[in-house]
């Protein structure tokens, strides 16, 4: 997109360790420095709103402690705490940005996406398009995925695919503290309207990231270990559950190259296609749940792409078509882990 | 608000515009066999008229799918949305986007939209813009009867209350969405009656009296201007004819109550007004009247000649920045 | 509506069931990492208690998130709803929901529900349900503060006063939306002051009184049952703890505000209530107290002595008639 | 699911005809009479509400006249005008089904489905899992697809592979008469939610439909023409596209088997992997966009399952990942035609 880079495994030259959700914190705080057109808007994103005068300010700094320390230092007219109204100010934060502002909205989970799924649908994604190229829709949305918190069924899911699906909107998965800076300033800085997903298992993870505001190409993979026999490909934390499985298969003699999505629009066909040319086979790995998912889409386009170099069926390593289920002891079994991608890939390697 | 002369002749000549609009633009539409999917405001010209009266180009409105006169009386050009309803590449949005998404960035027109009910929060972001950044404009969303029930508008009123927004929520009540009568589907008298669950003030004002439309415009507008916040604005009104070209009222009104609508047409109501009081002469509205269909057949001429979108333009204006081969990819798209 | 002994008694057990069940389930859940997602509703006991109340176990009600006392006041039997919060195959629902999702179709209770105010029409259904049918039953949804700005619930008053149907829609305002005070995000000061935009009557009520909550519930409920609609009943309540057990409620609210609470704490009102009047005596309630806190070790064991769902239980449940391997098909599930 | 028995290419010893939209229509009433618990909510079914003592009564029959004359049958208790107010009322269906109703509800184009989106998601697909069982919900929901009325980017497309994401639903895309009642009246008997996809360019189509109540299996697909050189799989009107492009194939000495889809969730893979065991090929034509839909996951499911068959990758004729145009200079390439597939399928004939 903006530049051909490839997406580097992390920063040169840089020592700095922080959390992924400072990572976040910092890419927001960045860009309303540089542009006061940037807004925030969402439910307790500052918290305890219009309580100033009580001594209370950034009680909660979002659900998830992403957005702390921000309305401090922009104030409540660029932090907007909102009344639990998705879609008024998921909508509202489209018409901000098509008329002059880069306003980024918190859903505070993607499963309550249907709330103000038409917002996203019907204006984000087509005003540019209807109106003839009229209007730019700098827009960006923040939402969390994830499951594996006993959470259930309405608050752990990955529903990434449905954005990759509709035409007119981009979305990113970041990965670790590196990608969650680079992938938000680029997200804030884009043109189009991007969803960006923060998993809720990551944000304890330490990174490295610069201090120094940077932007990584939207519509990029990064490839995070290299090998010879089968390409992975992890969305998000799944990255990690490729890595670790890589470990496994490499002491079964087995060489894994480790792709991470990053992007899930653009999705990045390029690099995982050049890779499953030289390893002959590919895994992705998927927290959604499988049918007209990102995986299944990534299968399909390596089968039609790489066909000849294919020594394996395309495969997937997927939550199962059914809702998170509560109990934990189940909850286990339903997100993909480095056991199911090693027999995945021993499968394959096997064949025949 | 004193209306001079001027301000009187652009009442007039946007109203019968937006009604030349309809009663010509329409039909020619469906002759093309361009869409089935155009929806007529002949009879409710009063409403946008009395309320972008106030507005400058500044300013902004979210309009629905009957949206043909908001955006005239927003100053759109005519000749380009007729050439959008044609399907041409001089057409307002490029032929992209036809009558249900017709829209002027330039004049402050957020689009006609296809979702009913869907544009009202644009127009509430449209008035932060205009908070945030201290511009002074106002937005107005316009919404139907039908859209008094959706969710949105709820979550959008209650939004822009509590954020003291310079919205106004203008319903115009024309008596149905599609066939459903309005007092079947609203659980009030009227819309209006919905404005104090939102702290805010709730006009109900005759639809079809542009006069009564423009007073109770200013004072929403004056409201909004002064950072006092949104109003709910309901306008009775009525449309001549079916949803869409395809539907016969009469199936669910009766000839009785289109007659005494028509009796109340704002153009007459207009006319009744400004003759007797010697403001305008019968002579002068005549001639918008022939003004107006003039420029009618030149917008028909000039849509007609306009070429029609070619094939790459598919792929145009989709995103800012995103590879267009991307958007082929899979599909085996022939161009 | 006469309280006699056996109903004071209800009330009271009611009450201190919902209260014993948040204080001492919530930590065990918290103690055997289960989830995260808990939400006490403790300080709110009166609002479901006064209000089940009138309810048979015919009679519908959809919860929220904080809906373990909508449960218990329905009817549903704590101990199973311990094993579900322990994610035992004996709880409610198998283990599968959760805290979020407790449902007993048994008792009329059609679940807690983690999307704020999701299940609102689905009270609305069931009340349809009733009406069709002629079953005679009523449907109590439930809401909170937060809640009354989300569209569908909008959009669900409007439907069940325009079909007459027999809802109640109650709003618990504990003043907060995780953080967010009430006054900050609703444009109005109550939302009973929405009632009258939809046609319905709108009660505030004192909703740590539970004999208030009773009494407004008893208008409410006579009406539906009569057939003459819905009504909107907002009772003020607080909840004690923080959002879930993580948050700490005093980075957005006072130590005084808190006390002023918990000095109106539904239990201690009940008290003051009926022993000056000889109605119950501080042994019969302590008694209570006692029997409840046993219940709830009783549940305990039994949540913890019951087996955690095993693997092939994933695949149950989802569909009454789907192919099981096409739920794993191309997920590469191990089991 | 129901049964096993593969759904025939038309009924036997029928001579009735009907269209499209009738037998829409008529399975909707068969099902009335058959069970009182059936009804029908939606804007405009009947039309004109509320005024019987004006005598209108139907006065719309639906937006597509597919519920006409059902009202005066069924009365207004059961066939349901609704205020304009989608999550209400689709979330009022879902909840009467849960309490022993079997309501169907009418979004009058998927497009919408944003506005109610959150009651599909997080109710009627999750509540019979997360309550462990206790509950069927044996809700419908109609709702329509299709483009090529220049009606523009809101009122054109064909979003069902959401619907095949989703765990919790099912859905079915009939494509003649024969099927728009056969699959109606399965869906209303079924026990699980169902959403039922009306093609707008098939209202019109006549074909044998059978007097009497019938119902089709769900998740099964069919075969509406033999071949033995490519599989080509259409969904909805996509089907004769493809039997269009099958027959100018043939021309040329290709032979095509073509697979009517049918249903969306479950997919009947096993009859497409069937046939491309045989042929070896397939083209899977749809006219939803291409990313994370339907035929990219069909695909990914051949790739994976047949790869051994395969003598050229699976391949998608599908729409670009664009929204929908109003001109209908532009959306005449929109849509998907015969000359693509034919176009498409010679090129994996000549493959190598
Ligand atoms: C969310 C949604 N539901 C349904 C429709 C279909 N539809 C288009 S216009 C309309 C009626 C709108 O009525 P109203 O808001 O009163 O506007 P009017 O047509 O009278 O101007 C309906 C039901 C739609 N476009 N969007
Ligand atoms: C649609 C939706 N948005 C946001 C959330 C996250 N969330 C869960 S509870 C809550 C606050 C709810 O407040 P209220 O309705 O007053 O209920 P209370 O928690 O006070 O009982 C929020 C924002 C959600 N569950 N659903
Ligand atoms: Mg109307
Ligand atoms: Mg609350």
């Amino acid at each position: 997109m903006t530049t051909a880079t490839p997406v580097p495994m992390s920063p040169v030259g840089v020592t700095r360790q922080i959390r992924y959700r400072d990572a976040i914190n910092e890419a927001l705080r960045q860009e309303m420095e540089r542009d006061e057109t940037v807004i925030l808007l969402g439910e307790d994103i500052a918290g305890a709103a219009g309580r100033e005068h009580l001594g209370f300010v950034d009680s909660w700094g979002g659900a998830f402690r992403t957005t702390q320390g921000l309305i401090q230092q922009f104030g409540n007219q660029r932090v907007l705490d909102t009344p639990l109204s998705e879609a008024a100010f998921v909508g509202a934060a489209i018409g901000a940005s098509s008329t002059g502002m880069r306003a980024v909205a918190e859903l505070m989970f993607v499963d309550f996406v249907g709330v103000c799924m038409d917002q996203l649908l019907n204006n984000a994604a087509k005003m540019r398009y209807m109106f003839g190229g009229q209007v730019k829709v700098p827009f960006t949305l923040l939402t969390r995925i994830g499951a594996g918190f006993g959470s259930a069924a309405q608050h752990s899911e990955s529903f990434y695919s449905i954005f990759s699906h509709i035409p007119g909107l981009k979305g990113v998965v970041p990965s670790d503290p590196y990608t969650a800076k680079g992938l938000l300033i680029a997200a804030i800085r884009d043109d189009d309207p991007v969803v960006y997903f923060e998993h809720k298992g990551l944000y304890g993870d330490m990174g490295l990231v610069p201090e120094e505001p940077y932007a990584l190409p939207l519509g990029k993979a990064r490839t995070v270990r290299q090998g010879t026999d089968v390409t992975l490909v992890g969305i998000s934390r799944m990255t990690w559950v490729c890595t670790e499985a890589a470990a496994e298969l490499a002491k079964a003699g087995i060489s894994a190259q480790v792709i991470d999505l990053l992007s899930v629009s653009p999705i990045d066909y390029d690099h995982i296609i050049d890779s499953v040319r030289r390893t002959h086979r590919v895994v992705v790995v998927d927290e959604d749940t499988p049918i007209c998912s990102i995986a299944s889409d990534i299968c399909a386009r390596v089968a039609e792409e790489a066909f000849d170099h294919l020594d394996a069926p395309p495969s997937r390593v997927t939550a199962p078509h059914t809702p998170v289920p509560y109990s934990r002891a189940l909850e286990n079994y339903y997100v993909p882990n480095a056991a199911r991608v090693v027999k995945a890939v021993q499968g394959l390697v096997n064949r025949k | 608000m004193e209306l001079d002369r001027d301000n009187l002749i652009w009442l007039y000549r946007t109203m019968v515009t937006i009604r030349r609009f309809e009663e010509r633009g329409i039909p020619e539409t469906g002759q093309r066999r361009m869409s089935a999917s155009v929806h007529s405001s002949a009879g409710q010209e009063a409403v946008p008229t009395g309320i972008c009266a106030h507005l400058t180009k500044e300013d902004y409105i979210a309009s629905t799918h009957r949206g043909h006169g908001h955006a005239i009386a927003k100053g759109v050009d005519p000749k380009l949305m007729m050439a959008e309803l044609f399907g041409r590449t001089t057409g307002t949005n490029k032929g992209k986007g036809g009558s249900m998404h017709i829209a002027d960035m330039s004049k402050g027109m957020l689009g006609t939209n296809g979702v009913v009910a869907a544009s009202v929060p644009l127009a509430v972001g449209a008035a932060l813009t205009s908070k945030l950044k201290k511009l002074g404009r106002v937005a107005v969303a316009f919404f139907g009867d039908g859209g008094a029930n959706q969710g949105v508008l709820h979550e959008s009123m209650n939004l822009a209350a509590v954020w003291k927004l310079p919205v106004i929520f203008c319903c115009e009540n024309n008596g149905y969405a599609e066939s459903t009568p309005v007092e079947y589907a609203l659980s009030v008298p009227n819309v209006a009656d919905r404005a104090a669950g939102y702290g805010m003030p709730g006009f109900h004002v005759d639809g079809m009296d542009v006069f009564a439309v423009y007073e109770a415009a200013g004072q929403a507008v004056a409201r909004a201007r002064a950072g006092l916040g949104p109003t709910l604005m309901e306008c009775r009104t009525y449309r001549y004819y079916g949803h869409t070209v395809f539907d016969n009222p009469l199936t669910y009104r009766t000839k009785e109550e289109e007659a005494f609508w028509r009796n109340r047409d704002p153009l007459k109501l207009f006319r009744e007004r400004v003759m007797p009081e010697g403001l305008l002469t019968a002579e002068e509205l005549d001639r918008i009247d022939r003004e107006t269909d003039q420029l009618m057949e030149d917008a028909i001429k000039f849509a007609d000649d306009s070429p029609l979108p070619e094939a790459p333009q598919l792929y145009e204006d989709v995103y800012v920045n995103y590879p267009k081969e991307m958007m082929k990819r899979g599909a085996n798209m022939e161009i």
